[in-house]
Parts: structure tokens; C-alpha cells; sequence
């Protein structure tokens, strides 16, 4: 299990590549890659804002839950903070699982729960302004799920 | 003494990331009260209670929740991490 | 929308980095990998038989059937054939979407498709014999879910 | 005259990848039925028609459909891709 919290750029070939090449035993691996949107040409950058320490101990503590409800061989999150261009990744998150329901499912609870329940913060800088990201009611909802 | 953290617009409207504050607040909540009290822009950031969350020790915790034993408090928005 | 039906190893992160490249004004990229599992170290090899032909229209189909279902900016498939080592990927999928629950759907809709429904066939080669993989109940039963 | 492919263990009960037959048959049965009469092989490979699937000139289809107009007809074990 691996959490990066980092405001360096990462690569997410290279990531998901050393990711499954150590899940040996896993038949399944799942990744989600969350790129910058640039709202159709309007996004100069986002900046992303986090609660360092909180942030470490939040992703540790989803992992966690991911962990013990899923048959889980091995996961991954990273999560970028500070300005990002348009089309950057921002975070990612992998797992590998002998059977692909579990792997599937751990990686969408992971995305689910990451979203609104890790201290990051977006801000969308355009060329008309800055504007913090609302947070989504279907967000908040589909936590309701798990 | 606690150490009291904004973020986000909350951390833009109070106008600093961090402060340390002396307080007799029982709860949250009264903390909050304490705060609003004092200058106009902390009842701009604190005005609806319902768009902030709050944790206390870097756990999210809740606006009536006691502050005995707390040594960080920290104020801000819904997460739109991911 | 690429779609690959291969003897050759294709290299998941180069994919997976390449995908996401190309996945302008998505949001969401999602991949699986299906990784040949060793069982426990019995397994020499295994061998995948297809149905060329069919297989590259069969599979054609599913993607579009997934395109037409949800927003996605993108997707891909490539499935191996022929003689695989222990560890080695034998298929990946990878969807594009400005949503995460688009493209996590559109790729568990595009597995439970390739599954049961592309003409490909396992058959595990261990030390005491060869073994033509079985259909799972459970593999059928997924379909019904879409 | 039609052509025939069998994969995977069918493949293996009757010993070749594909054939071409000569056939009256008017459905996929009857040229199960057909070929059953012929030799034992086939008698083996299409013993239980539950684990077996069919494809008419590659689509999915059943045991009941019309050969009509159909010019390649495939017989295999339930898929085991991804």
C-alpha cells in the first residue's frame, strides 16, 4: 500500500506500470486517473489546496476501510496539491485483486470517499477570474453507497 | 491557547491560514460565536454553517462537539478532492 | 475508439500513459489489466485461443454498445492471444470520460462483455497437465446487470 | 456445403480446427445431428449441448436457428476472454 501527497507531477504510465508489475498474485488491476479540465479552452489552472498532516491521515484511514472490505493484494493513491495546467493529472488511485468485482469496486469506493472526505480544495483559474470548486450533492451521495 | 486553521474561502475571508486564539469555548459552536463576535470577517466566513465543515485534531468532527483537550481546530468548505 | 486483438505483449503503462494523452476534456480515465495469475506457483503457462474474425467484430460491437450507453471521450481494448507466462497482461481496457462513474461503469460494462460474450478461450498449462479454463456462473450472472 | 470451425476443447474432441460439409440440414440441430450419426468424435464433443455455444457466420446465435443462407457455422465451450 502506497499514499504520496506531492506537488510534483507524477507519471502515470510509469506509476501504473511498477503498480501492476508488483501485484504479482492479483489477476485484476484497476487504475483511475483524475485529469485537469479545461472547461473548453476557459481553464488557465487549477490550484489545489490541502491540510497537511489531516490529508496524510484521512487517505491513510480510506485505504484502510478499502483494505478490509475488499480481497485486496496491493493499492495506491497519489494525490497532487498546488498549480496544475489544463490536462495535468491530479491524482490517481490503483488496485490489484485476484478477482476484478473487488478490484472494480475498491477503486470506485476509493474515488468516492477521496472526493469528499479528504482535505484538497480545487480552484479553477481562468482567464475571467478565480473560483473555488463547489462541492457536488451527487458527490456527497454517492458515499451513501458503500 | 488553540490553534485554530482556515482553508479554502474560509482561510480568504478570514484573511489568515492559521491563528492562535485564547478561548473558554466549550464547543465548537461557541468557539465560532467567540469569533463572530470579534470582527466582521469572521461572520463573513462563518455566516453559513452549513456550506463549512470542521475538524478538531485533524479528525472531521461536528459544530457541537466539546473542544476540552483540543489542540487544533480547523474551518473550511466541503472537500473537491479526486 | 482503438481496439487490438494481438499474440504480441503490449506494454500497460506505455497504453495507459498514451490513453490518457489523447483523453483531452475528459476528466476520468479508468483501465483494467488482467494479469495471467500463477496459482500459487502451479502454473506454467497459459494458452489463449480466439476466434479470429469474430473476435475483432464481436468485441467492435461491445465497444460501440458501451459508446452508445454513457459520455465517454474515449475508449480502448486490447486482448492477447496464444502463449502467456505467469504475471504477464493479457487484456486491458481504458475509458475516457468527463464523469468518474461514466468510465468506471463504461470499463466493468466493457469486462463483463469481453468475458462472456469475445470468442477467446484459457486453458492453463501447469506441471501435472493442461486445463481449459471453465466458464463462471458468476461471469453469466454479471451481464444481467446492464 | 457449409464450413464448420470447432475451438477449444470441442476443437480437441473432433481433431480438426474447421471442415467443409456437405449438409441438407435446415438448423443448427439437425447438423449437430447430422454429424453426431457420422462418428463417435462428434458424439463426444457435442454430448452436452448446455456447455456448448454456436455462431452462424460470427454472431451468437442458438441451436434452433436456420442454416439457411448461412455460410460459416462455429461451435465452441462458453467464453473464458478478459
Amino acid at each position: 500500500m502506497r499514499v504520496a501527497v506531492q506537488e510534483a507531477p507524477f507519471d502515470l504510465g510509469a506509476e501504473a506500470a511498477a503498480f501492476a508489475a508488483g501485484a504479482r498474485g492479483a489477476g485484476a488491476v484497476v487504475t483511475f486517473t483524475g485529469l485537469v479540465r479545461d472547461n473548453g479552452g476557459r481553464l488557465a489552472a487549477m490550484e489545489i489546496e490541502h491540510y497537511p498532516g489531516m490529508t496524510e491521515k484521512a487517505i491513510a484511514s480510506i485505504v484502510d476501510e478499502a483494505v478490509r472490505r475488499w480481497a485486496l493484494t496491493d493499492a495506491l493513491v497519489i494525490h497532487r496539491h498546488g498549480r496544475l495546467g489544463a490536462d495535468e493529472p491530479i491524482m490517481m488511485v490503483a488496485t490489484a485483486a485476484p478477482h476484478r468485482a473487488d478490484a472494480f469496486a475498491a477503486a470506485e469506493f476509493l474515488m468516492d470517499y477521496l472526493k469528499s472526505r479528504a482535505p484538497f480544495w480545487k480552484k479553477e483559474i481562468g482567464a475571467d477570474g478565480a473560483e473555488w470548486v463547489a462541492a457536488k450533492a451527487t458527490d456527497e451521495a454517492a458515499l451513501g453507497r458503500w | 491557547m488553540i490553534d485554530v486553521l482556515y482553508f479554502a474561502w474560509v482561510r480568504e475571508r478570514i484573511g489568515v491560514p492559521r491563528e492562535r486564539v485564547e478561548t473558554r469555548a466549550e464547543t465548537v459552536a461557541d468557539l465560532v460565536a467567540e469569533l463572530c463576535a470579534r470582527e466582521d470577517r469572521y461572520q463573513a466566513a462563518f455566516a453559513d454553517r452549513q456550506s463549512l465543515r470542521v475538524a478538531l485534531d485533524q479528525e472531521l468532527s461536528s459544530f457541537d462537539a466539546p473542544l476540552a483537550g483540543v489542540r487544533e481546530v480547523a474551518f473550511f468548505p466541503p472537500m473537491t478532492g479526486g
